[in-house]
């Protein structure tokens, strides 16, 4: 792609920031709330500048208090706004899942369909920076276990870009993980790009011979992994789920029964991942279309170390999907 | 605002208190019933009755407006009754028949009333506050000046939600009346076992929340009370907070053998009994005889009659629509 | 099975309290700590009496602050205790998660192996009675996602007598999952019983055409349709995971490479439960010897409604479960 | 015993303050080259530093005897360093090499040490405080008259967890000492814009926790108010609760161009530099000369090469372990 008047160059961290300013000066109703959002501009800089353009009663620094804010979010969703909120990362989230999985996620069906929940929750997600242990959880995919709950993992500029104002306009609680390592990611984006649909899984590179299936921070490794392959004539397809909850199952299983072969790639602890999940759907749904059993590639199971060297191993990596790739395609 | 004004200094005038008295006796009975109906498995799930405790619920609300909002817990029978939410609805929801205020997917511990802004009915102690907290948040932002009144036993001050709740709605200067329902135990742990400062005033001062003791067992005081501090809520100066001390009669949930209190002590506390006071407190001043008290019973027997059949001819939700409302089902406004 | 001097009757919340009678005997570092464990005798009547027989320093009431007491558990067993935590229900440990998944998990990782954390932690768990939206979750599953913890399921009366003990004596954090609708299930027990082993699956009832694999609160249902079955001449087996983390695999593909079909069973919504990643783990190790696809009788992904006729259409069942297997057998 | 009835009145009796001067200063120089370090890539993740707030852990760490326990924040380098645990190892865990004291694993936020029952370096805000109720209630169960120091920064406030646990070690009245390092800021947000009530000490109290104000940037006063709350800890009487008053001279972490405040807040709060101040101190009762502190740098410098060395030195450990220690090798005790 080249940059000519019809498209930008700019990171996911710059999208996600257009979405926010974008989101902010459509509606009135909308606010961003969150641990240094504000003064700071925002952990991973995202909401940078923000504060001086939409001042402070739209861009809410809160104090560190997770549930609280979270289940304010909740509240004020209920009570006629547009709540953006942030929570720094995914490990700090833990803190305010009795308000997510209790109430963000419970409210309208409890009430038998008379309150709905117009809650965004944006959190940063995944490893890759020597956070260690505490700091370096992927768990999108866990969370896709709850119902009435959407959860969005924009892996590309133009989701990172579109999906905020989808999951706005949306009625009930959506969630948006952001990987870390993605919001220096530089790239092209058509000038006038918007909203974006959250209901589909894309695929991102087609090819015939098996189906790479990730989302969110493996999807750049997937497509490393299919073009290396592509040069040991192996033509690999790559869907990127985009949505983890409601799953596009569909797509999933057009995709596998075309290339007879998957591979899911996932950043979340292997056992228990979304991972199992979407094996078991192909299990389910694509049983006699396989020519050999569906692998999966994930994070090993442990609670993420410091060193690089053992971070990198900890991780889903290219070499290793292209590894399991060429064995498989190789054996059947 | 007049109304407001009128019931900051509420006046034992025969026509008010005979319906402080009345709602009083609605929730009273009401529950009584209830737990008859518990017996008759009739109803099912967890049951948590509120007698005893009337006139905090009764005297707090009313110093709301109709488009204040109100969060309560699992033991909220008594705030929906008194909120305008009919006891045929409530009823029908402990039934779990459709025509419940909640559709029957709620049960006793989740009653919501979208007319009435009615937010739960919440079974997690102190999950109710941070919602509390957001609502008023939403008013704020709006530039209303509504109030959110949100109530909570004293169990739910140990639980960090209490705290991060009162912090930033004191912060943020926002209309959350917070009302805690003090009686004494939170199922079997005494206050005295669960916090090591027990003056509960106290706590909201450290968060600079202006914060009185109330006698919950005196319906005029309750009510004069929340009525005093709403005011002060909706004049936009922040949050106030109220401790009600209070009571429950019954068990904590109809499977409490009550091994952590004494028959004394409940009966101490019976002698309190906020509608014997007030009953006794109206006859002394000369607005209530025999004949008033059994018009009124009778009438709360007829509501409450008409609850019970409403639920029996009510239907179940058909099993098809179970997945129902997981997610909305009408489009983005 | 009848009552004789070797055997005694008994229901499993009796055999829990003798557990936690025989744990407060056998080792003075052991210690109960929960809401209302004292006074009033524990919620679910588990640990009633005990507070007069071993007195309020180690039958200790706490404020209903969850995160707090979890994670006092936490730092009393890296302090030469053995802290028995009970969170009164699943439900509420989201308020306790951060200290489960952040610190009980990770500190042994993180320090180097440095620092164990000989914690127990029993949590009731499951649907059933009627109890909603925010009081009926299946988390067992859920929580098996975490590594650096164990995950115990006890579905008979030796495991929840066993159990226990061995959760005690392992230098790791252990969380037992007890299954509210099983207190008052009753039978008989062997009376010198004692620690039962924590690291594989039973076969509660063998069989030859197809595997019922499931755990906890669904193994009596698992049991019935297979009795059911078995009057159709459908010999079904009957696998009991017992822990979900780790989970024993070899005995989940042993049995299935026998029967060559089978069928999970879990309470957990369907999506990204445990039963997905045992049938992954099927995918995976047993493929070739399937009949045909790995099915999953699990909850309706809904927050749990209050009204029995739709709870119970919600929550799996017996007569779906053999309805599942007679299709099953039927097709191949 | 007599130790620490000596400690709880320090004079500036000269070994006693040199030793002072010097656990500052290898505090500061040990961070001052891990900055450098992070720059050269020898070290990642995040660095937190604690320079300026020097004397906050030094003086605290004072009033603990060898048995007792620390449990800190990711900005913990101050407190390992000087509990005792060796520049060398602590370097090496930066570096991420198995010769560190959490072998590599942990990094600059998860310092850990057994022999000195250093209990982390906790990476989320409030954390570790449920952590030093628990090891608290380890003692008190035990018999012991330990004291478990828990360090915290003033963020960590608004979280429910320190209201949990400010309560429960109350209500036990475990011996906790309570250290709360008041830099005015979390990460961007100054302590006003988190909390309703800023005088953290009225929080203390809310709890019946005795707690007083410690002027952060003065040794003596750091080291005496934690002497003397140590030693009521130690009784049996309950936690303690010290506000230390500091600032943290440079970024948050690594990352932080500091928009929240400005470079004249920072410079003001330089000229009460901990070390600056005590050096002078030092100088004017005669207690310090030039080559004194020339010896010091010397040493201190000496020490940290020698620590960067060891560091360079250390090994990778083995990918193969990665999967060791997700579960314990030893058998049960
Ligand atoms: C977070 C949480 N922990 C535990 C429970 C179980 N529980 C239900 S009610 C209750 C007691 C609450 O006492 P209090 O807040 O004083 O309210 P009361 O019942 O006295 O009205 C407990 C412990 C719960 N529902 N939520
Ligand atoms: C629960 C949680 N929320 C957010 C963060 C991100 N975070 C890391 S440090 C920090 C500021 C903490 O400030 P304070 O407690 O005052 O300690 P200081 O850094 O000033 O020493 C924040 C918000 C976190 N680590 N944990
Ligand atoms: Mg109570
Ligand atoms: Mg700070």
């Amino acid at each position: 792609m080249t940059t000519d008047d019809k498209t930008v160059r700019m990171t996911y961290r710059e999208a996600m920031r257009q979405a926010l300013r974008d989101a902010l000066s459509r509606d009135p109703r909308v606010f961003l709330m969150g641990e240094d959002v504000g003064r700071y501009g925002g952990c991973f800089a995202v909401s940078k500048d923000l504060l001086a353009e939409f001042g402070p009663e739209r861009i809410r620094d809160t104090p560190l208090s997770e549930s609280a804010f979270v289940g304010a979010g909740i509240g004020a969703a209920l009570n006629g706004m547009r709540p953006i909120v942030e929570i720094m990362t995914v490990n700090f989230s833990l803190l305010a899942l009795d308000q997510i999985v209790n109430n963000a996620a419970t409210i309208l069906y409890m009430s038998g369909g008379q309150f709905n929940v117009p809650l965004v929750i944006r959190l940063t997600t995944g490893a890759g920076r020597q956070l260690a242990a505490q700091h370096s959880h992927s768990l999108e995919g866990w969370y896709a276990h709850i119902p009435g709950i959407k959860i969005l993992a924009p892996a590309t500029l133009e989701d990172a870009r579109g999906m905020l104002w989808t999951a706005l306009e949306d009625p009930d609680p959506v969630l948006i993980f952001e990987h870390g390592g993605l919001y220096n990611m530089e790239g092209e984006l058509a000038a006038d790009t918007g909203a974006v649909e959250i209901d589909k899984a894309a695929i991102r590179r087609p090819g015939s011979d098996i189906s790479l299936i990730t989302y969110g921070g493996t999807l750049g490794k997937a497509m490393q992994a299919a073009d290396e392959l592509s040069q040991a004539g192996i033509d690999a397809e790559v869907v990127d789920l985009r949505t983890l909850r409601p799953l596009d199952t569909p797509t999933i299983l057009d995709s596998v029964s075309r290339t007879h072969r998957a591979v899911i790639i996932d950043e979340g602890w292997r056992s228990g991942s979304i991972s199992a999940e979407i094996s078991a759907r192909i299990m389910e749904g694509a049983f006699y279309e396989l020519d050999l059993p569906v692998e999966r590639v994930c994070s090993a199971e442990v609670p993420m170390p410091y060193a690089k060297h053992l971070e990198d191993a900890a991780l889903p990596q290219s070499p290793l999907i292209a590894e399991t790739v060429r064995r498989m395609v190789g054996a059947s | 605002m007049s109304l407001q004004a009128d019931r900051a200094a509420p006046t034992l005038e025969r026509e008010h208190s005979l319906h402080l008295l009345r709602q009083m006796l609605r929730i009273r009975r009401f529950e009584e019933k209830c737990a008859e109906l518990y017996g008759a498995t009739k109803i099912r799930g967890f049951l948590h009755l509120y007698i005893g405790e009337e006139a905090v619920a009764v005297g707090a609300i009313q110093a709301l407006q109709p488009d204040d909002a109100i969060v309560a817990t699992y033991r909220e029978h008594g705030h929906a009754l008194v909120r305008g939410i009919s006891a045929e609805s409530i009823m029908a929801e402990l039934y779990g028949k459709q025509e419940g205020c909640s559709r029957g997917r709620g049960g006793s511990m989740h009653i919501f009333d979208a007319r009435t802004r009615f937010y739960g009915g919440n079974a997690i102690v102190g999950g109710g506050l941070p919602i509390a907290v957001g609502l008023a948040l939403g008013d704020k932002m709006q530039g209303r000046d509504r109030v959110t009144a949100c109530f909570f036993g004293e169990g739910a001050v140990a639980e960090g939600e209490f705290h991060e709740s009162m912090n930033l709605a004191a912060l943020w200067k926002l209309p959350v009346l917070f009302c805690c329902e003090n009686n004494l135990y939170a199922m079997g742990t005494a206050l005295k076992r669960s916090e090591s400062e027990v003056d509960l005033c106290l706590k909201a001062t450290s968060y600079e929340i202006p914060a009185w003791p109330v006698d919950g067992m005196d319906i005029i005081e309750c009510e004069r009370a929340a009525c005093r501090a709403a005011l002060a809520v909706r004049s936009g100066e922040g949050p106030c907070f109220l401790e009600f001390r209070t009571y429950r009669f019954r068990a904590h949930s109809m499977y409490d053998p009550q091994l952590y209190r004494t028959k004394e002590e409940i009966e101490e506390w019976k002698q309190r009994d906020p509608i014997s006071l007030f009953d006794a407190r109206m006859r002394e001043s000369g607005m209530l005889t025999d004949d008033d008290l059994k018009q009124l019973e009778e009438e709360v027997a007829a509501e409450i009659n008409r609850a019970v059949e409403f639920s029996e001819a009510g239907t179940w939700e058909p099993i098809e629509d179970i997945g129902r409302f997981v997610y909305s089902e009408r489009k983005p406004s």
